[in-house]
């Protein structure tokens, strides 16, 4: 009974490693490329999550120093602050990964990966593109 | 009637078989059925001759005398008189086969064929009985010029080659390596008899590079024992007729090599003399690296041939190697198995020959790829070829099971324990050779040409064929009695 | 106070290239991009250049902003990232100066000035990851760098290349949550960042499944950034579709940063923390390693596109050198270090040679390039220089890390390891040959090779004889270099026999 | 010297093979010669003579066990074989004798009698093949006398130095060798190449899944386990039989998953009982015979399985489970029979596996080594996989609509199976009592749930792409048979030299051209490979703690 009762007292940390590994899941069955990105922000939600538990202290009061009792207890703003960068670098990362799904919408008319993988296979894959500009200046095919 | 007389008259009478068949070269039948009866004679005095040497009576004369040491003479010795019983049992045989084979075939010449055959069958009995390397000399060269017409039978383009082969090869290695040996081991030892320790034990000042140029000289000097660089002169003999092969290339003149190979080794150099000799220079025995090689290489070579004769003939020398393993290992087990394998491969290997003659003469077919089926069309010759294969692979319930049995166990009496893997190898490549024969000619279909006429039977192949396999499968059982013989 | 003149050169390294980046978005022109990338490179260099004069083998530290290490981020610059600022260094610049032609036949010229910008965004990420201590901000800088190659290989002109970009950017963003997972855990265990405080933090802590767990979890999301067997499929995609000078900069710096990332993480701060032998954890690594030398050069033989080749090559390659580092002795270290610096320089000059085939025959085939040396002596000569450097023949510059890596594997008296390494530059013979005898040896079969462009500019040429230059001065004078390693190794890893 | 008991079972199987006019008293007379051996050779002891043939007289329990489980699986496969519509009778008389020479390898007493019957059983063995009519059974029947060839030539050299130490052949019924010197070692190679140690364990696949469906059950019982009880006699205690056995087992395990066909799997999990047994053996001290109760059970649900595998291939003439998908439905006869034989395999508690397997447990756990608990953990998970889930798994149709159980209309089949199932039951009954415990039925379930993940993990990956992959293999293992051969060929030719240059050529394109189709994974399998490879990772750190 005893590891039971650990495991009721640090629950969220579970929390944050089953949406680690939802995020992994749905990386790995999903053909739609959209649907992939979802699955890597449920990722990278996870481990926000754990990194803003580490912070906690229990019955710590929130970080704000107050000059005139300093020896509050306060719990640890830095994992918050190092989730700031964090969560930037994940809007980047998706903001790159739709642009690039919009670019192979257009290319292969298609975003499941496994139709994908059939129209690769039939052209030779090296099919070097010309139209660089018509596809600049109208913004379409 | 002494054993000296005895042994005179088992050499002379195949000479006096030789005179008939050439006189009588327009009556075959008269002829054959002299020949056959000197056959048999010769067989019943041979037997006669072994149970006198059995209980106790030795033979030693001299025919020919220049001084006290170069003459030609004659002696009984157990391993001679064994020898002499096999050869003369088999002639028999073999002699039964070659009426069936010649009237099949319908050879031309037949008179000259019947009267060499007889004449190397004497030279092989005047080697199995000379009491000294001088004699063994003689009749060793004499063997191979009686077998020359016998394989230039067939005047064609090849087989001119192949004679050509066969001549330099065996003249060469005898006269440019066994004679100058002979010579040396009379100059240095003082004497060419086959005394029982061998002649080095009483020499003292022997330096060592001596002894090993002899041991070189011998073991590729006897070519007919089929030694690797050597052996290209047997593939080369398949070219005569099937008979010639059988008993000759099969029993006779190969045995010969490794019969006159174990007396030099016994005889000559001595036993214990030799392994002394060995293990004072290095622990392992180098001399065994040679059959080993011949081995494995023999069968490998034997894997990929498509003429049936021709991988008979690579896998003959294969199992020479191994009768010559067996003496080189030094160790009375081994002597033994040598000469056990002597009888057990003779018997097998002409059972093989026929098998493959009966094959050619009725279905003409000397490829192996051609031979699928034909084991339902002549089921006689198919199973004693079977029996024979078995025996070849040492498989338990024929001779060459003894066979291998006691080499093996003369290996590892002489502490020689890395020629076993050779032996495990070397019987996996005997089963893949001669099993597909087997499995081809049982368990697949006969092509059926149009025109297909029945195979005729021919009585005497059949019978020869029987015979020989019974004797494969007695071998096994009636080991005993050999090697009580031998163990003496 | 002399160490703090220049102590301030560190960060610039990074922030010049920033700066200029932000520059050239401003200002759209393709050929001021193209110029102002080449210089920022130059400056690089010379500031690299200027550090390595002034420190000798010293290791100097900046605290960003004053904070003081625990809690501030803290760049330091030891004799090991020294080693690798100045390998990127010069690999940038010959790759800058090489670019100006391939932007004309591989890119469209509205994108060059994008190509620049981002260009120079990855190549202050790459500088930015070797110079911090600092775990989390060593997550920042990769996360940069890495997004930068997927803008750079999604530019490429094959059709598959934003496909290609996306597995990449998924994989890598995979292994940089792992990174960050285990930056985490660390960081609950020790409370510290930084990677000289976390040693003397470690050494006080058990081997509890927690520590493992984090270890594992840093050494998965650096791992797969080497590219090592069981995740390398997202590698080759990546310089086939990238333009010839991205692909040559990616085989110079994005494989070497992976390298450095494990020697720092894992071999600087857990081995040397961790007071129980990791032993088993590194003979996984090594048996991996090798699987990847044998599945690299086989993939490589098969390839008919060069690009294709040169990248499985560089994955077997890589895993020579993991095998290096993970045989964890003084040898086995420096053989790694040895091969990687002439890897990357052997394996930037071929891209540079097969962006010049590009840019005169329009196609980079084995098939369709036989026999062309006529047409292109001096790009043939080059060629056929570095693939036998590649082949690692007796002399050449890889031959000896080859080399002292066998001396290590008999030094770990692991005879199958033995057998192994000789194998792989065996295989790794095999596949270079494969490039001579295509190109010099057997008649062009197909037809005729169409010729795009008659001469090629000057300065493309230029690039390439000075990676020969550099590559000879490698293959004759290994000694400079094995000293600068035997100070690398002396210092930071205690090479533990 | 008499050789009765030798020339009767040869009578029995020159008989089989001429099949003279009338096959059935054909038949009969060769089962009748076949019986009189094998009491002969119980009853007599001939001790004369050099090369005479010995028997063991006195009767000891392993021996008396092994000799039953032989004679009652004989009874079963007969019966079963002549429920049967059509029989051939020729192969029918060729088994009797090969029934007759394996019970001489179990009552040899010395290495001459043993190497006789050792051949003599392989000639047969090969005969057997040879009646099937699949169009590969020349090429299996050479490879399988080949194998055993070589395993009997080195049972030859290991007894001839054995004799020349001990200076007598025979070999008291408990006497251990020990793995000291060469001769000891080749005996055991000899044995273990008939156990189908792996480099040469294609002939037990090959042969066993091209005989025909009736020798493939006899097959399957005698030639491995009398191989298996020689090595009771010889080797029991050998500590290096441990590291043999797991390599066997695994071997055996890996491939079984990969299989398709009904035959090769079953073939495949002999192989992989053999190993587990060969631990087994390895941990038993003294010469007690419990150790034959597993093979007995191992025996009887194989038993079971190889008849119906006989029943599927008699009625749809394909051996491939996919093919076969769902073709027996649950509840009729073979369904539950089916079912029940995998709950033995699995070793559910109430059956004669959980017996056995718990028994072995223990006897493994004696050597207390630590890490051979978990091997031996999964090892039987790997028994559960292959037999207890994969063949229910697609053989039997869940959905099947009838409500009752519908009896087989032949009733000396059903009749066969039911009495190998109450057999199994009653060694539950004789020996279970002792184990039926909770701590054991908590392992017994524990191994079941390794057995499902290991299933999923295999299905999820392996059978779709298993077809291909087959090809695949088969036509790379094809070609480099055909390139090792013209190697070989090359090699004594003329021009060597040149020969090995291109040999190199092509191996390494073959090679290479087998692990192209590799080169762009989808994603799914780059994400699974980066979670294979943490776990790798985590297991390498924690195991040093082991």
């Amino acid at each position: 009974m005893q590891n039971f009762s650990t495991i009721l007292s640090n629950y969220p940390y579970i929390i944050a490693a089953l949406m680690i590994v939802a995020g992994l899941y749905i990386l790995m069955i999903e053909q739609n490329l959209i649907k992939k990105i979802i699955g890597m922000n449920i990722m990278q939600g996870g481990i926000i999550i754990f990194f803003v538990l580490i912070g906690k202290i229990r019955d710590g009061l929130p970080p704000v120093y107050n000059p005139n009792n300093p020896s509050e207890l306060l719990s640890n703003p830095l994992p918050h602050v190092l989730m700031l960068t964090a969560i930037v670098v994940g809007i980047a990362v998706t903001a790159v990964a739709c642009s690039l799904i919009y670019i192979v919408y257009r290319r292969y008319g298609t975003i499941n990966e496994r139709e994908l993988a059939i129209i690769n296979k039939q052209d030779d894959n090296d099919y070097i593109i010309t139209e660089w500009e018509e596809e600049d200046s109208n913004g379409e095919k | 009637m002494t054993l000296n007389h005895l042994i005179l008259t088992i050499v002379l009478l195949p000479v006096l078989g030789f005179i008939i068949s050439l006189r009588l070269k327009k009556q075959p039948n008269i002829r054959e059925g002299l020949n056959l009866g000197i056959a048999i004679l010769n067989f019943l005095l041979s037997l006669v001759a072994y149970n006198k040497f059995a209980n106790g009576e030795v033979a030693y004369f001299q025919i020919i005398v220049v001084n006290s040491y170069l003459y030609l003479g004659f002696y009984s010795e157990k391993i001679t008189m064994i020898f002499a019983v096999m050869v003369n049992f088999l002639w028999i045989i073999s002699m039964v086969y070659t009426i069936g084979y010649m009237r099949g075939n319908n050879e031309k010449h037949q008179g000259r064929f019947f009267a060499f055959y007889c004449l190397s069958i004497a030279f092989t009995l005047g080697v199995a009985f000379s009491s000294n390397l001088l004699t063994t000399f003689l009749f060793y060269e004499s063997l191979t010029l009686a077998t020359f017409p016998l394989v230039a039978h067939k005047i064609n383009a090849e087989s001119r080659h192949n004679v050509k082969v066969y001549l330099s090869i065996l003249i060469g290695t005898s006269l440019v390596l066994f004679l100058p040996a002979i010579i040396i081991t009379l100059i240095y030892l003082g004497s060419l008899d086959y005394t029982l320790g061998g002649l080095f034990i009483r020499q003292e000042n022997i330096n060592i590079y001596m002894v090993f140029l002899l041991l070189f000289m011998f073991t590729f000097g006897v070519a007919k024992t089929g030694i690797m660089p050597v052996h290209k002169w047997l593939p080369a003999a398949m070219v005569a007729p099937t008979p010639v092969s059988a008993l000759l290339h099969a029993v006779a003149v190969v045995k010969s090599g490794v019969f006159v190979f174990i007396k030099i080794i016994i005889y000559i150099f001595g036993i214990d003399y030799l392994s002394a000799f060995i293990h004072m220079m290095f622990s392992v025995n180098w001399l065994l690296v040679i059959p080993c090689i011949t081995i494995i290489l023999a069968s490998l070579v034997a894997l990929y041939q498509d003429n049936l004769k021709k991988m008979l003939a690579y896998s003959t020398i294969a199992q020479l190697s191994y009768m010559v393993l067996g003496v080189l290992l030094l160790s009375n087990a081994g002597i033994i198995s040598s000469v056990f394998n002597i009888l057990a491969h003779a018997f097998a290997k002409i059972t093989l020959f026929f098998a493959a003659g009966s094959i050619y003469v009725i279905a003409h077919k000397d490829k192996i790829s051609q031979l699928s089926g034909i084991g339902r069309k002549m089921p006689i010759t198919m199973v004693a070829f079977s029996i024979a294969a078995l025996s070849m692979i040492g498989f338990p319930l024929t001779g060459g099971f003894i066979g291998k049995w006691f080499l093996l166990e003369g290996i590892w009496e002489s502490q020689q324990s890395w020629v076993v893997f050779v032996i495990i190898i070397s019987t996996v490549l005997n089963a893949l050779y001669f099993l597909p024969v087997i499995f081809k000619a049982f368990f697949e279909k006969y092509p059926t040409e149009p025109n297909e006429h029945a195979l005729k039977k021919s009585l005497p192949m059949d019978i020869a064929m029987t015979m020989t396999a019974i004797c494969v499968l007695m071998l096994f059982i009636l080991s005993d009695s050999f090697i009580n013989i031998l163990t003496k | 106070m002399h160490a703090l003149q220049y102590s301030f050169l560190i960060p610039a390294l990074v922030v010049i290239p920033i700066l200029v980046a932000i520059v050239l978005l401003i200002v759209r022109k393709s050929y001021f991009s193209w110029l102002a990338s080449f210089l920022t490179s130059l400056v690089v260099l010379i500031i690299a250049s200027v550090i390595l004069y002034k420190s000798n083998f010293t290791t100097i530290t900046y605290n960003f902003g004053n904070f003081i290490p625990p809690f501030g981020i803290e760049y330091k610059m030891d004799t090991l990232s020294i080693f690798f600022i100045f390998l990127m260094a010069i690999v940038g610049f010959i790759t800058a100066m090489w670019s100006k032609g391939n932007h004309i036949t591989e890119l469209g010229d509205r994108n060059v000035y994008l190509y620049n910008c981002v260009f120079l965004l990855y190549y202050a990420g790459s500088l930015g990851i070797i110079l911090t201590n600092d775990l989390f901000n060593l997550f920042v800088f990769l996360e940069i760098s890495s997004l930068a190659s997927y803008i750079l290989v999604a530019m490429g002109k094959r059709k598959g290349s934003p496909l290609a970009a996306f597995d990449a950017l998924v994989i890598g963003t995979v292994a940089a949550s792992f990174y960050l997972f285990g930056v985490g855990i660390l960081y609950m265990l020790f409370g510290t960042l930084n990677s000289s405080d976390l040693i003397l933090q470690i050494t006080k802590y058990p081997m509890t499944p927690l520590l493992i767990l984090a270890i594992t979890l840093l050494s998965v999301g650096v791992i797969i950034k080497i590219a090592i067997f069981p995740v390398l499929w997202w590698l080759p995609q990546t310089h086939q579709s990238a333009t010839s000078a991205m692909s040559a900069f990616l085989a110079g710096i994005s494989l070497t940063i992976g390298v450095y990332m494990f020697i720092k993480v894992i071999i600087m701060v857990v081995a040397r923390g961790v007071h129980v032998s990791l032993d088993h954890y590194f003979e996984l690594l090594i048996l991996i390693s090798i699987i990847t030398m044998f599945v690299g050069g086989f993939l490589a033989l098969k390839q008919d596109s060069l690009k294709l080749l040169l990248a499985f090559s560089s994955i077997s390659q890589m895993g020579a050198i993991m095998v290096g580092i993970s045989l964890f002795n003084f040898y086995g270290m420096s053989a790694a270090l040895y091969l990687l610096i002439s890897h990357a320089f052997v394996k930037t000059s071929l891209f540079l040679c097969v962006g010049n085939l590009i840019y005169t025959f329009g196609t980079e085939k084995l098939s369709e390039l036989r026999g062309f040396g006529p047409k292109k002596p001096f790009t043939f000569f080059a060629i056929i220089f570095f693939s036998l450097s590649l082949a690692g023949l007796p002399g050449t510059s890889l031959f000896w890390g080859k080399f002292y890596l066998l001396i290590s594997a008999i030094q770990y008296n692991n005879w199958f390891l033995i057998v192994a390494i000789i194998l792989g530059s065996l295989l790794t013979f095999s596949y270079s040959w494969k490039i001579v005898s295509h190109l010099w040896i057997s008649e062009s079969i197909v037809s005729p090779l169409i010729v795009v462009h008659k001469k090629t500019p000057l300065y493309m040429n230029i690039a390439i004889s000075l990676a020969i230059l550099l590559n000879i001065y490698l293959t004759f004078f290994p000694n400079v270099i094995y000293y600068f390693i035997e100070q690398i190794i002396n210092l930071n890893i205690v090479s533990q026999g | 010297m008499v050789l009765i008991n030798l020339i009767l079972p040869l009578l029995a199987i020159a008989i089989g093979l001429l099949t003279l006019k009338n096959k059935k008293h054909l038949f009969l007379l060769a089962m009748a010669s076949g019986i009189i051996t094998v009491i002969f050779m119980i009853s007599y002891t001939i001790t004369d003579g050099y090369s005479s043939l010995v028997f063991l007289s006195e009767f000891i329990y392993p021996l008396y066990s092994m000799m039953l489980l032989f004679g009652i699986s004989f009874m079963l496969g007969m019966a079963f074989v002549l429920s049967q519509n059509k029989t051939n009778y020729r192969e029918l008389g060729i088994i009797v004798g090969y029934f007759a020479f394996t019970m001489g390898i179990l009552f040899a007493e010395n290495f001459i009698t043993l190497i006789i019957y050792w051949e003599l059983a392989s000639v047969s063995g090969t005969l057997i093949i040879l009646q099937s009519n699949s169009e590969r059974k020349k090429y299996v029947a050479l490879k399988y006398f080949v194998i055993h060839s070589l395993g009997g030539v080195m049972l030859i050299a290991g007894a001839t130095d054995f004799v020349r130490i001990l200076h007598t052949e025979d070999f008291p019924l408990d006497y251990a060798l020990n793995i000291n010197n060469i001769g000891n070692i080749l005996i055991l190679g000899g044995i273990l190449i008939n156990l189908a140690l792996p480099p040469f364990s294609s002939w037990l696949v090959d042969g066993y899944s091209e005989c025909s469906p009736n020798a493939s059950i006899f097959l399957s019982i005698f030639t491995t386990k009398s191989a298996l009880f020689v090595l009771f006699r010889l080797f029991h205690g050998a500590e290096i039989l441990i590291y043999v056995g797991i390599f066997i087992a695994v071997y055996g395990l890996i491939f079984s998953l990969f299989e398709s066909s009904l035959r090769r799997i079953l073939a495949m999990s002999i192989i992989h009982q053999l190993g587990i047994i060969i631990i087994g053996v390895a941990a038993m001290k003294s010469f007690d015979g419990f150790l034959i109760t597993y093979v007995a059970v191992s025996v009887l649900y194989k038993l079971i399985l190889f008849m119906l595998a006989a029943i599927l291939i008699n009625k749809y003439r394909t051996d491939n489970i996919y093919t076969l998908r769902n073709s027996i439905n649950l509840k009729s006869f073979l369904g539950v029979a089916l079912l029940l034989c995998s709950f033995q395999a699995v070793g559910l508690p109430l059956t004669g596996g959980f017996v056995v397997k718990t028994y072995l447990v223990d006897v493994v756990g004696s050597l207390d080594i630590s890490w051979l608990y978990y091997v031996i953990i999964i090892l039987f998970a790997g028994v559960a996989v292959n037999i207890g889930i994969k063949v229910p798994y697609y053989l039997i149709n869940f959905k099947s609509t009838s409500h009752k159980i519908i009896m087989d209309n032949n009733f000396a089949k059903s009749a066969t199976i039911i009495t190998t199932i109450v057999l199994l039951e009653a060694i539950f009954v004789l020996h279970g009592i002792q184990y039926f415990s909770l701590g054991y039925i908590l392992h017994s379930l524990e191994v079941l749930a390794f057995g499902m993940a290991m299933f999923i993990l295999s299905a999820l990956f392996i059978n779709k792409r298993e077809e291909k992959w087959q090809v695949q293999f088969n036509s790379f293992k094809d070609s480099s048979l055909k390139i090792s051969s013209t190697v070989l060929q090359g090699l004594t030719s003329e021009k060597p030299m040149a020969n090995v240059v291109n040999y190199y050529g092509l191996w390494l394109n073959k090679v290479s051209s087998l692990i192209k189709i590799t080169t762009n994974l989808s994603m799914r399998y780059m994400i699974t490979f980066i979670m294979i490879f943490t776990i790798l990772l985590y297991l390498a750190l924690r195991f040093h703690q082991f």
